[in-house]
């Protein structure tokens, strides 16, 4: 089970750099968003079976905060820092 | 029982790695932003249901397995709704045309 | 945190005395949260407690208590009808990524809404992002905007439906 | 070969492929979301090394907040690097590879040079575990066997909210951090960051209760907080508070104060500065770590909303 386990881990974590290879590579700032998101799946993904594997329970916490601060870090991109808010506007096609 | 188990969790990551797989085509075949986008977020969200399903059976209790599965709502509401917000720059930014 | 407190606390004596009913559940659902996090200690009580009163003072504040009954057989219905249809939605992305031909006729779909705005008109965007073939990607006119990879599929019936479903499971009123 | 060093190859694969095309791309903003999965990424790492602990704080940090900080940098950097078209010249990029190789060929020859194997405290550590009640060894070691360290990192924190804010104008000081965000109120941002943030807070909480007997603490805790935080300012939902605000200060200096205070309590009527009597050991570190938990919370979020820039009337 283990070593069936550890190999799953293996094929999702190359899905993982394959996919940042294509989502990284562009051509747009939208495609790039998508990172933290694929690594919200894919890396949870991982440390979940990681955990499992090396029968280290608190491996799922990481799994939480990783949830959480994924999604901190997809709206971060989104927004584009911080600084920039004012002139970016979130949303100018939608309300008026 | 242990078989039993063992069977569930075999099948449940196999399924879970084969989305992880066909999001991960879908990335690297679909022409645009907003087709990537939906290869990621359906695909990948299903491959880490089936793998948080397939380890229900090793986790030590029903707490542990609880736990793995409002990891799992937590990343669906995430997904759900930042993958909204990107479409909407994705569409403004004209790129999904 | 401080400067806006006046009008922050007032809205708070409003909304907890309006419906103490709300905070319950919400203290109940928070407490679950706790529960399956940390499991059932006596000495986790102090802690516990901070948490839930600290959360659900937040969730009061930054969400109103909604005032329209829901119906639990159609919230199991509901829960169980999304379950499905993003497995079906997984599969439906799975088929076309690995299909040789790559079947796609990416589009946008236009689909006028019956629910207002805010948190409801959210709630059903998110649940439907959840839908095979179709991500929403804002409103344009009051009417919301769907990217589809396929724009032959029955998308606006299929999302009536949905939106059917989302009415009689929360928004009965 | 194991199937465990194949993914073990194939990890240190990923994150070293993303390191290198997170220096080699010329675009900032490109460069901070590969530094920010880079970051999530190394998570991975340490969770394989055991150290898990780490892996929370490199979550926490790395992944989330250090990454917002450097976007903004990138976003306020992206404006002037469109009027400058020349980069830097070729002898700075030079010397910059030679600087950051040599760090790196030290550090390789370090841990080589390392006898086998490598001289530890641990043992001690976890022999001693019992003189505070508490059986996570990195909270002992933080907080009672090196607490001196931990509670000037704090002095540190508290340090560098004061130069961030040192920076603003006379006319802002005192005021609000920050630009004031403005988002549709109805829209998705809005609602994500009124669902998302109450089960934050249980989950920060939670992070820094099971820190005394598992990995957790204060730090992430606090670091999973101030992003909740954060991610309502971003919303729109509420605004920063002014820095001048009484209530503020004071959780600014509760932690390290009430550090401090039960430290001076050592001196007074026990044996050393920050010795605590063995029957008090867990309350009052966790006391400490409670305090600690808003001041880490409160001064990460405001480190990253920046200097002041408006005044405190809206």
């Amino acid at each position: 089970m283990t070593e069936f386990l550890t190999a799953a881990v293996g094929l999702i974590l190359a899905m993982l750099g394959l996919g940042l290879v294509s989502i990284l590579r562009g051509p747009t700032d939208a495609d790039r968003m998508m990172a933290a998101q694929l690594i919200g799946t894919a890396g949870i993904a991982v440390l979940l079976l990681l955990g499992t594997v090396t029968g280290v329970p608190a491996a799922v916490d990481v799994a939480l905060i990783l949830a959480l601060l994924a999604t901190f870090a997809s709206i971060a991109f989104v927004k584009k820092g911080l600084s920039r808010l004012e002139t970016d506007g979130a949303d100018p096609g939608e309300d008026r | 029982m242990n078989v039993a188990r063992d069977i569930i969790t075999v099948a449940g990551v196999s399924a879970g790695v084969f989305f992880f797989f066909a999001g991960t085509v879908g990335l690297l075949r679909f022409p645009d932003t907003l087709t990537r986008l939906h290869a990621l977020s359906k695909a990948d969200n299903l491959g880490l249901g089936f793998v948080v399903l397939g380890l229900l059976p090793q986790t030590g209790g029903l707490r542990d397995g609880l736990k793995l599965i409002s990891i799992w709502m937590f990343v669906l509401l995430a997904g759900a709704t930042v993958s909204q917000l990107i479409a909407r720059t994705a569409r403004q930014s004209g790129s999904g045309k | 945190m401080t400067g806006s407190s006046g009008d922050r606390y007032g809205r708070a004596v409003v909304a907890v005395g309006g419906s103490w009913r709300t905070a319950t559940l919400r203290a109940a659902f928070f407490l679950c949260l706790w529960l399956v996090l940390a499991g059932a200690n006596p000495a986790d009580i102090p802690a516990a407690a901070a948490a839930i009163a600290a959360a659900t003072w937040t969730s009061l504040h930054l969400l109103e208590p909604s005032r329209s009954r829901r119906s639990i057989p159609a919230i199991v219905r509901l829960a169980l009808l999304f379950l499905y249809q993003s497995v079906v939605a997984g599969v439906d992305v799975a088929r076309r990524a690995l299909d040789p031909r790559l079947p796609l006729r990416p589009g946008f779909v236009f689909y006028p809404t019956g629910l207002s705005r805010g948190v409801r008109r959210n709630v059903f965007t998110t649940l439907t992002s959840l839908l095979p073939g179709t991500v929403p990607t804002g409103e344009e006119n009051g009417q919301l905007v769907y990217h589809c990879l396929d724009v032959e599929q029955p998308v606006v019936a299929e999302l009536a439906a949905e939106e059917a479903a989302l009415v009689r499971a929360l928004y009965n009123d | 070969m194991n199937i465990a060093t194949v993914f073990e190859i194939a990890l240190a694969a990923v994150v070293l492929g993303l390191a290198i095309w997170t220096i080699a791309v010329p675009d900032t903003y490109s460069a901070t979301v590969g530094f920010i999965a880079y970051g999530l990424l190394v998570a991975l790492i340490w969770v394989r090394l055991d150290a898990v602990d780490v892996a929370l704080t490199e979550a926490a940090i790395g992944g989330g907040l250090g990454g917002v900080l450097l976007l903004g940098a990138a976003a306020r950097l992206r404006d002037t690097e469109a009027m400058t078209t020349e980069g830097p010249s070729l002898i700075v990029r030079l010397s910059a590879a030679i600087l950051s190789a040599s760090i790196a060929a030290a550090l390789a020859v370090t841990i080589l040079l390392l006898p086998d194997p490598a001289p530890t405290l641990a043992p001690a550590v976890v022999a001693n575990a019992g003189a505070t009640g508490m059986t996570n060894p990195v909270t002992n070691v933080l907080m009672a066997f090196r607490g001196m360290d931990t509670m000037l990192e704090k002095v540190v924190l508290l340090l560098a909210i004061v130069g961030v804010w040192s920076l603003a104008s006379d006319q802002a000081w005192g005021g609000r951090p920050g630009p004031r965000h403005q988002a549709d109120p109805n829209g998705v941002l809005a609602f994500l960051a009124r669902l998302l943030p109450p089960a934050g807070i249980v989950v920060g909480i939670y992070i820094l209760w099971t820190g005394a007997d598992h990995p957790g603490g204060a730090f992430q805790g606090g670091a999973v907080l101030a992003s909740m935080w954060l991610l309502v300012i971003m919303a729109g939902l509420v605004d920063t508070p002014p820095v001048r605000s009484r209530w503020l200060r004071l959780i600014l200096v509760a932690g390290p104060g009430l550090f401090l205070a039960v430290g001076l309590g050592g001196l007074c009527f026990g044996s050393a500065f920050l010795a605590y009597p063995v029957a008090f050991a867990k309350p009052l570190i966790l006391s400490i770590e409670v305090a600690m938990l808003l001041t880490i919370a409160t001064t990460l979020g405001l480190l990253l909303a920046g200097a002041p820039e408006r005044s405190a009337e809206r």
